[in-house]
């Protein structure tokens, strides 16, 4: 499947984009350390922030396991966002 | 629960008076967003958040607050979008039967603000207004 | 050197807005009489200040802060005479740079202050109106 | 010498007045821990007060040697005024 995630502050910069589309592997359990491992490889340059990085599912943190479905909304927090 | 978030485009404005049925000590927070940023003059900062998330965030730090400090009542405001150097983009106020626990819970909010609410603030430079946009 | 201290007759009245130059942090800590002393519901607190002491200490104390904790400015008010439960009889604001240093010194000043300031306070009774005065 | 030292607070109470009349020694050197003494001796009352308190000199707080002269303001001050 193919999955749209948010991006905010320093990742949308370096991405020159607000969301970011990311293809996701064809199996019934894709987890957020896929979909992160997958945004890392198909834009290069995040790569550097993604350390700093985690993604949320349904506005909440996710943690390795959680497991992502088709809908879900997605998005790139930074660890430290500095508000 | 006694709580309230809220997240506004532009500066805070001064606080509303704010009266917690037996309270003993009220304490207000208020960042205000400096000058100078990274030694360069700014014309202000303008913050990006992800707002149902920020939202949610606030209102769980603001319950875990009252629960681990025993307060009394949160409020909480944070500006969205742009917000000149002297002026408001967050108010905290924490209400308490005693101050140890209302300051307490002042410095803990904060921490924890900065490090899990998805809110990114980027420098709007005096010279370059063009920062002010993605 | 920027700080005032006031200590006025009965309840302080809502905060004045307050801008301090170059300022990232402002805290401000109200301390407000509480409807219940040592188990007892009261209609109030009664304070006598030994005032040109009390003023002098507080402005000693307020220098002091400025120059330990690198604060901007500070501004105390503190009631003297009756003050009514859910009214407020003490304000502190501090301004700073950084939260770190406003937030350290709300709390060395209000033990300062309980220490040091000469000021007494005496439960005014619900049901003994006489306990307000000698 | 007869000094006025001003109480405040539960002093005033235990006292029953807010001025104190001290009789000094007709000494040359009168010091703070002086008068508190004799305050102690001369207005038994305020005894177990006393034990947490200071005398105030013109407004200041004086310690055991601070020198008392015709004219000063006195006042007994708490230790912890509980303000």
């Amino acid at each position: 499947m193919t999955a749209k995630v948010l991006i905010f502050g320093p990742f949308a910069d370096a991405a020159g984009a607000r969301t970011l589309e990311v293809c996701l592997p064809e199996t019934d359990r894709v987890t957020a350390s896929v979909v992160m491992a997958q945004v890392a490889e198909q834009h290069p340059a995040l790569r550097a922030l993604l350390r700093h990085a985690m993604l949320a599912v349904n506005c909440s943190k996710a943690d390795d396991t959680t497991v992502v479905r088709p809908g879900d909304e997605l998005a790139i927090i930074g660890l430290v966002s500095g508000g | 629960m006694n709580l309230q978030t809220i997240i506004q485009d532009g500066a805070l404005g001064p606080a509303a008076m704010w009266r917690v049925e037996g309270a003993g000590a009220l304490v207000c927070f208020e960042g205000i967003v400096r000058p100078i940023e990274a030694e360069q003059p700014i014309a202000g900062l303008r913050y990006e958040t992800y707002d149902p998330m920020a939202e949610r965030e606030l209102q769980q730090l603001a319950a875990q607050a009252i629960r681990d400090f025993g307060l009394l009542d949160v409020r909480v405001e944070h500006s969205r979008g742009f917000v000149a150097n002297g002026d408001c983009s967050f108010r905290l106020r924490l209400a308490a039967v005693h101050r140890q626990e209302a300051l307490a819970a002042m410095d803990w909010f904060i921490d924890r603000m900065k490090r899990d609410v998805p809110i990114w603030k980027r420098p709007v430079l005096v010279a370059d207004p063009s920062s002010a946009t993605i």
